[in-house]
């Protein structure tokens, strides 16, 4: 069965997302990044339907898919706004409230 | 789908038909007060529906969602704050969402995210935890950025955002190892699973480990709580008052079915975590409010240090524990709706009113204001009489009770740590008017000593609760100890 | 009659009370009226007390009054209760009939002073508090006295407050005491637990019962007792605060600091001498505190300026005889050697302080001399108190009850012959300092122009008490002189004879008490040799600045005060002025522990999103770390 | 009867808001009401204890008025209150003494009088509450609750540092109160487990007979809680700064009762609840006592803050209560009680005092006085009598609270109650100290002021009067007290007699018997 | 079977990479579409048709659409970097792993009796018939779920009236 080595697949994508997230500055690569762990947790759901021979592992991906969809919609939405607001994407820079 | 599970569903059924009544009602006439109260009786109704639900409970409709006698209690809860929360919203957008465009979706948006929560409540398999969770966390992440003009409320709905996917990521893909693992999505079959094995695989636990986290991120638990202060201070304040309450019940409202039907409190490394957990969030939260000059902040620092108290009772398990969660949870939400209330309203009347030293003999000039708020600090500091006291006091009893002595003595001794910030903000209530500003200040004082209605009415009732919990609590113990037997029931009922 | 016993200590202290509460509102005179007219009244009732005592006396040895229950609790019955024996009455008699003298004399002496209501309103409490020290029956109560009578010349020597070192004397004196007092209060708690009781007679009588001679317990007690008695006596090693005490008004110094108060040690130890006889080795050691007591105070004395100062240091030098007497088991001759001493002392000081009244405040006996003819009252009056005090054979009580003392010295089994010679000593060098203050003051020129002779008031204590001091002594002769026994027999109902040594008679009495004798005179005449002016050595004696070491060694009491000093005043005040609350720091220590927590956490609130992002992975790594391994 | 209870704690409650209310008729309406007020309910504690002592021959656990209401049944907390002898004498000493702290206050509190008086109230009735309250959980609710009127006093009204010190005052107190709380709720749930039904009432607890283990900690937590409060140290440290900085009223309270609710939990709770550790914990407590006694005068002798000297000073005499509660003897509680009554009324006047001095010379530093005894002479003579009260002279109440405190614990702690005397000749030091700092020299402050008024005055003969004849005759309170405290001897007698057999785990298995009501 | 698996790994993995460490937003965007496919195919290999078509569909269509609309409504910010975008090494690398997927998919095509086909319709049943049963509140709460994305990504998306008159 595949379904083990899709779950590593998985877990590597979520590691590559997770590393994009933390080294990206730009806010659009960090959103990027996360879509890469949405879509390894997606993996994983599948690996795990296919090794139970179940299609709940894909109804989920369903819903992941949709999740990813509106939440991109607001993302961006947030993104063009802070771009308006503080003319640059950098997420180091959003630090106005700290400490 | 057969006619007693839409009784039991009635709740949430109610609520998402409301969204779409009030979406189409913006679509038809756009006026704020009209979708305000709107939005109050959707609440309501929904609110009027409980009871009707609470007769077919406890009741399992499909695998994903289970309506009994606590979701009930929780989405009461929920739904309660959210009606003080619209209530005291409206003064609030009006004074400070000046552009007429668009105030009215944030109604929706409050809704839309109460509907998540509902949703958590009741759920019972992953999908619907996950859907009830995104619901309220991206209703909320365009709730914090509804000021879209300023650059505080943008960089805390970014923040949100971003890690609010971070959770959720993490929480899909500890779901889908739990997935992988033991092959069902129920928490039931997950638990029932769990009680197969001899050992728990590794993976599993490492799934577990991921949901917890995604939790503990929207818990705000330390060391996951770094946005709870910026997202805090940036959201308007009656949205930082709904993530504080409304969110955090939901969040917890569901944990404490995972824990029940899971069992994972049976675990000893989740016991060992959540102790961590506990403790770190507590002596973080409190320390880091210590000096805090942000109100708001403030706040937000003591909600990590609240929820940490909140796992020493959860950790005590069985019911004592459910029980002693739930009635410190009731009485957070309504201690923070005080606290957050009376700083929405002092802002309403213009400008933020964020910092400690606004509130600077407060007392003498606004003595109702001020006096809620001591009121709320007194209970957050867990002082008798308020509700606050006999909050403390449950999880104390039940960490007690469990044996769990270490975590009790770090409880009491954050508790000690955490009167002198509250402190702070009471005497500054107390100080006095510093001069210069009194002066000019008379006239505006008379013309703001007048609070719409509004605010006294959910201030009111917020107070009474804070009381009567605080004076008389019995029967609100014996409301959760049905919620929480009926919790079991559940468990005990499944084959 | 003597139900009344209870008024005697009552009536003083319902003077002090009116004095106290409205002593603002009334006259001088009344005052006056009040405060001698309490004491007064007290002595009235004592001499009714007294015939009624002696009426029924020796049948009935003591009388016993309960007022009320002091404290009646789980185990504790006290009771404000009175004891009346021949030695209460001998104290009460002294205290009220002397109190009298002084309290008259004061109504004079202090006319022009502010605080005049003040005053008297002290002295009759100091009266009252003296007599309930003498009447208690039980310890407890004693205590009360004994604790008051400390409050009083507390109060008194700081009498005039706007003397700062007036106040640190008072407060020396205090505080020395309380010492003795607190040592008195734990020889208290020990013989409650022993024997559940505080009443003085059941107290000694379970005592001899269950504690054999010289038992440890015994020991500690008579030790305590004996602590708490030289600190009220300043005898050694509480004895410093006595000659600062000088810092009050005349009258009270011959009042409390001569007469009555320091005398209460005696009392105690008389008192309580059946446990005093369980401890031979503390008797013995009474003794020889009293005599290195009176050896030291003598020469003290010997050099002093300040006229009160001298009489202060006399005034130590005979209780130290008292001490020796009760060492030596000589209970009646301490006591009588109280009595004269009472009557002498008083006397000195009243005339003393006619002095010091006509010489506009000056003490210091180098600005005085040839006041003979301008106070010839005062220089009579004065004159038989040196001599009786220093013993002038036949004529003066002195002599009487000093011989006495020094022949149970002498013939006593408890006694050694090397105490008897320092006693001795002691008795040549007591003539030597009196007569150096009657030449000094008296004679040679006049340095200080006085202002007169004092009025009637002043002028008939002196004469009433000279005439005392001349014939107190006649209640009790020797075998070799008259033989009268009045005294001793008196008080044999209250206090054990004095034991002899086998082999003493009369001859070997006789032998002693030509020594006495020859020592007084020699004293006497040394006195003249050195002081008188136009003597021998008279001439070297105006010197004041004496500077040589071993003099200023002597005018400092030996160099206790120094010594003390070092000892303990400075390390106890560099102990209060350094010291914070070392608890507190510590809790403040805890505060900025918690405040640099917070600034170290507070970094960690960058507000980078990617920062907190990292933290949740940091944090789930860790917890993967930690659990999923 | 038993509403009388309820009046005696409601009636200043209830009064609180009506003086809030009444500073607008008047100036002193709420002066006025906060009197009869107080008033009322000493008339009411002296009829209560008269009942008393006419139906005396109850004996042995028997109230002489209950009463009894459930609460919150799911943890077994009723509204229980009890009244006995050294409840009536305390609720007298609590109503006094409110009296005086009022009178204090009648000059030195010129703003928001309403509110001041209203927090007097408040927190009076919480003492009260403290003092009624049989269930410990009603007990631990009325313990808190005095604390947010003190603390509003302090805060309001107090003097510069008044930030700082009722930080200070509010956190150790607190810190206190919620190891109680632990050691309470554990005390309840043992009953539990013994029973099956949880219990915080007093009497069910007194029946649960522990293991020693557990009962040695639970002690501790209990006198850890209670020594805050008295306070001992190590934990007295908030007690100067409080007591230096609170408006003089507020202090007057503060020290004159709410260090006796400390003492009273010794007596009434942590002493009868805990036999099996009384032996093990005792010396312990007793030399910490003695630590206080000794330490506090060391320091009280250090300051030049006269405020700060009496609160030191006010340790001290706490110590000698530690000393006694744990001595194990019924003469030692007696003079605790003594003690009690006395140091509430002596305190009361020597704050009252310094607060006077403070208000007309607006300093507390002793450096600066001097010679005051020419200038304000009542003041001087006043202050002269409660020094020797402090110092424990003979006559006055304190010297019979130390006393029978020194002559009870003598048998059992000889060196300790050695070392405890010394604290007397430290207490001559620094009260002597502080009439020579004050009254006696030279005057270094040459405005004059004026005298103590007549009402002032005419209190603080009161309570001179007060201390003499408690001084001269203590059956007053002994008598009213005596029933109490021999039940509480015959209690630790019993229980320390019962052998236990130490066990190994957490809370389950540390009940060995229970002789609890049901079932 | 396993092999292509295998080399559909090793794509996505080399375009993740590629997708995290490239600095230019639209390459990245590419090596995204590129992940995609690639996952798409692996869904395809673990039976997950159905799943395979939407990821192409909705994620390589629809949300990275929106990414790219993104990217070019944030113009002002991304001007400078115009001209790189459309160098040609910018399409080598994800046309190479492109190609490398396409060839899988030609092979997959090519060697026609592969065991998922054959289950592969009644699997789309069963999930229709999850979807509709079982499921059928998640579908209805996902609906809900895009309702705030909607109404969110409205309110936040859109300018002001006012400052878009002074733009």
């Amino acid at each position: 069965m595949l379904s083990t080595p899709a779950l590593v697949l998985a877990i590597i994508l979520f590691g590559l997302g997770l590393i994009g997230l933390l080294s990206r500055r730009n806010i659009l690569y960090m959103l990027l990044s996360l879509e890469i762990m949405l879509n390894a947790a997606a993996l994983a759901f599948i690996a795990g339907g296919a090794r139970w021979g179940q299609v709940d592992g894909e109804i989920m991906f369903l819903f992941i898919l949709t999740l990813a969809a509106a939440e991109v919609s607001v993302a961006l939405g947030i993104v063009l706004q802070l771009s308006h607001r503080f003319r640059t994407l950098d997420a180091d820079a959003f630090c106005e409230m700290r400490g | 789908m057969i006619l007693q599970d839409f009784i039991a569903l009635s709740p949430i059924l109610d609520l998402g038909a409301f969204c779409l009544v009030t979406m189409l009602a913006i679509a038809f006439r756009r006026n704020h007060a009209r979708i305000a109260v709107c939005a109050f009786l959707s609440c309501l109704f929904t609110l009027a529906t409980l009871p009707w639900a609470a007769t077919v409970a406890p009741r399992a409709v499909t695998t994903l969602l289970v309506v009994d006698g606590h979701a009930l209690l929780y989405m009461g809860l929920i739904l309660s704050a959210t009606m003080v929360i619209v209530a005291l919203s409206y003064r609030y957008l009006n004074s400070q969402f000046h552009e007429q465009d668009g105030v009215e979706e944030y109604y929706l948006l409050l809704l839309l995210a109460t509907f998540g929560g509902l949703v958590l409540t009741t759920a019972a398999h992953f999908v619907s935890f996950f859907l009830g969770f995104e619901l309220l966390g991206l209703s909320l992440c365009s709730l914090i950025g509804y000021l879209r003009t300023r650059r505080n409320p943008l960089e805390a709905a970014v923040k949100y955002l971003l890690l609010s996917i971070t959770a959720s990521a993490f929480l899909l893909f500890g779901l889908a190892l739990l997935y992988f693992e033991s092959g069902a999505m129920t928490f039931h079959e997950v638990g029932v699973s769990v009680k197969q094995w001899q050992t728990v695989p590794a993976l599993w636990l490492g799934g577990l480990i991921l949901v917890l986290v995604g939790i503990a991120l929207k818990l705000g638990l330390a060391p996951f709580h770094m946005w709870i202060p910026d997202v805090y201070q940036g959201a308007p304040t009656p949205i930082t008052t709904y993530i504080a309450t409304v969110s955090k019940a939901a969040v917890m409202a569901l944990l404490l079915r995972l824990a029940t039907e899971v069992g994972i409190l049976e675990l000893p490394p989740v016991v060992h975590l959540f102790s961590l957990l506990a403790v770190v969030s507590m002596v973080t939260g409190n320390v880091l409010a210590l000096l805090q000059e942000n109100v708001k902040r403030l706040l937000a620092y003591s909600s990590i240090a609240h929820f940490g108290y909140v796992l020493v009772a959860l950790l005590a398990g069985g019911p004592p524990a459910a029980e002693a969660v739930t009635f410190y949870v009731i009485v957070y939400c309504a201690m923070s709706l005080g606290a957050f209330g009376v700083v929405t309203v002092y802002s309403s009347e213009g400008g933020d009113k964020d910092r400690v030293e606004d509130y600077q003999g407060l007392f003498w000039t606004r003595p109702w204001l001020a006096g809620m708020l001591a009121l709320s600090l007194l209970s957050l500091a867990g002082i008798p009489v308020t509700a606050g006291f006999i909050g403390k006091f449950y999880a104390i009893t039940a960490g007690v009770d469990a044996g769990l002595w270490w975590l009790v003595l770090a409880l009491i001794g954050n508790s000690v740590v955490s009167l002198y910030y509250y402190l702070r903000l009471f005497v500054t209530l107390f100080g006095e008017v510093a001069v210069q500003e009194a002066l000019p200040q008379q006239g505006t004082v008379q013309r703001s000593e007048f609070v719409s209605w509004t605010a006294v009415c959910s201030l009111g009732f917020v107070a009474s609760i804070i009381l009567v919990l605080g004076i008389y609590p019995e029967p609100l113990i014996q409301l959760i100890r049905e919620s929480v037997s009926n919790l079991l029931m559940v468990v005990a009922q499944r084959p | 009659m003597l139900s009344l016993l209870w008024l005697i200590p009552v009536l003083p202290l319902a003077g002090f009370l009116l004095l106290a509460l409205c002593g603002g509102r009334l006259s001088r005179q009344h005052i006056a009226w009040v405060g001698c007219g309490s004491v007064g009244a007290a002595a009235v009732t004592t001499a009714l007390v007294a015939i009624d005592f002696f009426s029924l006396f020796p049948a009935r040895e003591f009388y016993q009054q309960t007022s009320w229950n002091w404290i009646d609790t789980s185990g504790m019955t006290v009771g404000i209760s009175w004891y009346l024996d021949a030695l209460s009455l001998l104290m009460v008699a002294v205290i009220t009939g002397i109190g009298f003298l002084i309290h008259l004399y004061s109504a004079e002496y202090m006319a022009h002073d502010d605080g005049y209501a003040r005053f008297f309103a002290y002295m009759n409490l100091f009266v009252a508090a003296m007599l309930t020290l003498v009447l208690a029956d039980n310890l407890l109560l004693l205590y009360l006295g004994w604790e008051g009578v400390g409050l009083c010349s507390y109060l008194l020597i700081g009498f005039w407050y706007r003397e700062p070192e007036y106040g640190t004397a008072a407060q020396k004196a205090f505080i020395v005491t309380r010492i003795g007092d607190t040592a008195l209060a734990i020889g208290l708690f020990i013989l409650f637990t022993q024997f559940k009781t505080l009443s003085i007679q059941q107290v000694q009588s379970l005592a001899t019962g269950a504690w054999p001679v010289g038992s440890n317990l015994a020991m500690i007690v008579a030790v305590l007792f004996l602590i708490g008695a030289v600190g009220k006596s300043a005898q050694l090693p509480l004895q410093v605060w006595l000659p600062d005490a000088m810092a009050g008004p005349t009258p009270v110094s011959a009042l409390i600091h001569a007469a009555t108060m320091v005398t209460a040690g005696v009392y105690l130890i008389a008192r309580m001498h059946h446990l005093f006889e369980l401890a031979p080795m503390v008797q013995e050691g009474i003794a020889v505190l009293g005599l290195v007591t009176l050896l030291l105070a003598a020469t003290s004395a010997l050099v002093q300026q300040d006229i009160k100062r001298v009489l202060a240091y006399s005034t130590m030098s005979q209780i130290g005889y008292m001490f020796l007497a009760l060492g030596v088991g000589a209970w009646p001759a301490a006591l009588f050697h109280f009595l004269t001493h009472s009557c002498f002392k008083a006397l000195l000081f009243l005339a003393a302080g006619s002095v010091i009244h006509s010489l506009h405040h000056e003490q210091n006996i180098f600005k005085m001399g040839g006041l003979r003819r301008h106070l010839p009252w005062t220089f009579w009056t004065f004159l038989i108190g040196a001599a009786a005090m220093s013993g002038v054979p036949l004529i003066t009580s002195g002599f009487y009850s000093k011989d006495w003392i020094l022949w149970s010295v002498w013939s006593s089994p408890l006694s050694h012959r090397w105490i008897w010679f320092g006693a001795l000593l002691g008795a040549m060098l007591t003539g030597l300092y009196s007569f150096r203050l009657i030449f000094r003051v008296f004679f040679g020129e006049v340095r200080t122009q006085p202002t007169g002779e004092s009025g009637l008031a002043m002028r008939l204590p002196l004469v009433v008490l000279a005439f005392l001091a001349l014939t107190v002594g006649f209640l009790e002769m020797p075998h070799t002189l008259g033989n009268v026994t009045l005294f001793s027999h008196y008080l044999s109902h209250a206090l054990p004879t004095t034991a002899l040594l086998p082999g003493m008679d009369e001859s070997s009495e006789a032998r002693e008490q030509l020594a006495v004798t020859v020592a007084a005179l020699l004293g006497i005449g040394l006195a003249a040799l050195l002081f008188l002016p136009g003597s021998l050595f008279g001439a070297r004696g105006t010197d004041q600045s004496t500077t040589h070491p071993s003099m200023t060694l002597l005018q400092g009491g030996w160099g206790f005060d120094r010594l003390y000093d070092r000892l303990f005043v400075q390390p106890w005040f560099a102990i209060t002025r350094n010291s914070s609350d070392m608890v507190d720091r510590g809790y403040e220590w805890l505060a900025v522990c918690a405040e640099s927590c917070h600034g170290w956490l507070s970094h960690t609130q960058t507000g980078q999103v990617r920062w907190y992002a990292a933290s949740i992975a940091v944090g789930t790594l860790m917890l993967l770390g930690l659990f999923a391994m | 009867m038993a509403m009388a209870l309820w009046l005696l704690i409601l009636i200043p409650i209830l009064a609180a808001p009506i003086a809030w209310m009444g500073q607008q008729w008047s100036r002193h309406a709420p002066r006025w009401i906060v009197l009869g007020a107080l008033a009322i309910d000493f008339i009411l504690a002296l009829w209560l204890g008269g009942q008393h002592s006419a139906g005396q021959a109850s004996g042995h656990g028997a109230w002489l008025a209950e009463s009894h209401t459930s609460w919150i049944p799911r943890w077994g907390i009723s509204l229980h209150l009890g009244l006995d002898g050294l409840s009536v004498v305390l609720i007298l000493l609590t109503a006094f003494v409110g009296i005086v702290a009022t009178i204090a206050s009648w000059t030195e509190i010129q703003s928001r009088v309403g509110l001041f008086h209203c927090q007097v109230l408040l927190a009076l009735g919480g003492v009260i509450g403290v003092f009624l309250a049989i269930d410990l959980f009603l007990f631990f609710f009325f313990w808190e609750l005095m604390l947010i009127p003190m603390y509003l006093l302090i805060v309001i009204w107090g003097h510069a540092q008044r930030r700082h010190a009722s930080f200070k005052f509010f956190l150790f107190t607190q810190a206190g109160s919620l190891v109680l709380l632990v050691a309470i709720v554990a005390l309840a749930l043992l009953h539990q487990q013994a029973t099956g039904r949880p219990s915080f009432d007093y009497a069910d607890l007194m029946g649960l007979t522990l293991t020693s283990e557990m009962a040695r900690w639970l002690m501790l937590a209990f006198l850890i809680g209670f020594l805050v409060k008295l306070p001992a140290p190590p934990f007295h440290t908030w007690l100067p700064d409080t007591y230096a900085e609170a408006p003089t009223g507020a202090t007057i309270i503060l020290a004159g009762i709410l260090a006796k609710t400390g003492a009273y939990g010794l007596l009434r709770f942590t002493l009868p609840l805990f036999p099996e550790a009384l032996n093990e914990v005792a010396p312990i407590a007793m030399g910490l006592g003695v630590v206080g006694i000794l330490y506090a005068a060391v320091l009280a002798c250090a300051q030049t803050d006269i405020k700060r000297l009496v609160a030191y000073s006010s340790i001290s005499h706490m110590g000698f209560i530690l000393l006694g509660a744990f001595a194990g003897t019924e003469l030692a509680l007696q003079g605790v009680m003594m003690q009690m009554v006395a140091h509430g009324l002596s305190t009361a006047g020597l704050f009252l005092l310094a607060g006077a001095l403070e208000e007309r010379y607006q300093t507390r530093n002793m450096g600066q006085m001097g010679g005051l005894w020419s200038v304000t002479p009542r003041l001087a003579t006043m202050t002269l009598f409660f020094a020797c009260a402090s110092l424990g002279l003979p006559g006055l109440a304190n010297f019979i609270g130390e006393f029978l405190v020194l002559f009870g614990s003598y048998a059992t702690q000889p060196v300790m109650i050695i070392l405890a005397s010394l604290g007397m000749v430290m207490a001559a030091i620094y009260s002597l100290g502080m009439m020579q700092r004050t009254f006696f020299g030279r005057q270094q402050d040459t405005r004059t002021a004026s005298d103590l008024s007549n009402v002032a005055f005419g209190t603080l003969l009161f309570i001179a009067g007060l201390q003499i004849w408690l001084g001269l005759y203590p059956k007053a309170v002994l008598t009213t007290t005596k029933p109490v405290m021999e039940q509480l001897i015959q209690h630790a007698l019993v229980s320390a007699n019962t052998i236990h057999v130490p066990s190994e785990s957490l809370l389950s298995s540390h009940i060995v018997t229970s002789q609890g009501s049901t079932p | 079977m396993e092999m292509l698996f295998y080399i559909a790994a090793a794509v996505t993995v080399l375009a993740t990479l590629r997708v995290i460490t490239h600095v230019h937003a639209v390459h990245a965007l590419l090596y995204l579409v590129v992940t995609l496919i690639a996952l798409s195919l692996i869904f395809y290999l673990l039976g997950a048709q159905f799943a395979a078509a939407l990821e192409i569909i909705i994620y390589g269509g629809a949300i990275m659409v929106l990414f790219i609309f993104v990217v070019m409504l944030l113009g002002p910010l991304a001007v400078e970097q115009e001209r790189t975008w459309f160098s040609l090494s910018a399409w080598v690398g994800p046309s190479i792993l492109a190609l490398v997927l396409l060839g899988e998919v030609g092979y997959l095509i090519a060697s026609g009796d592969h065991p998922t086909m054959a289950v592969a319709e009644p699997r789309q049943k069963a999930i229709s018939i999850a979807l509709y049963g079982p499921y059928i509140i998640g579908v209805e709460l996902a609906s809900m779920l895009l309702l705030p994305g909607l109404i969110g990504a409205y309110h936040l998306g859109r300018r002001l009236s006012s400052e878009a008159r002074s733009c």
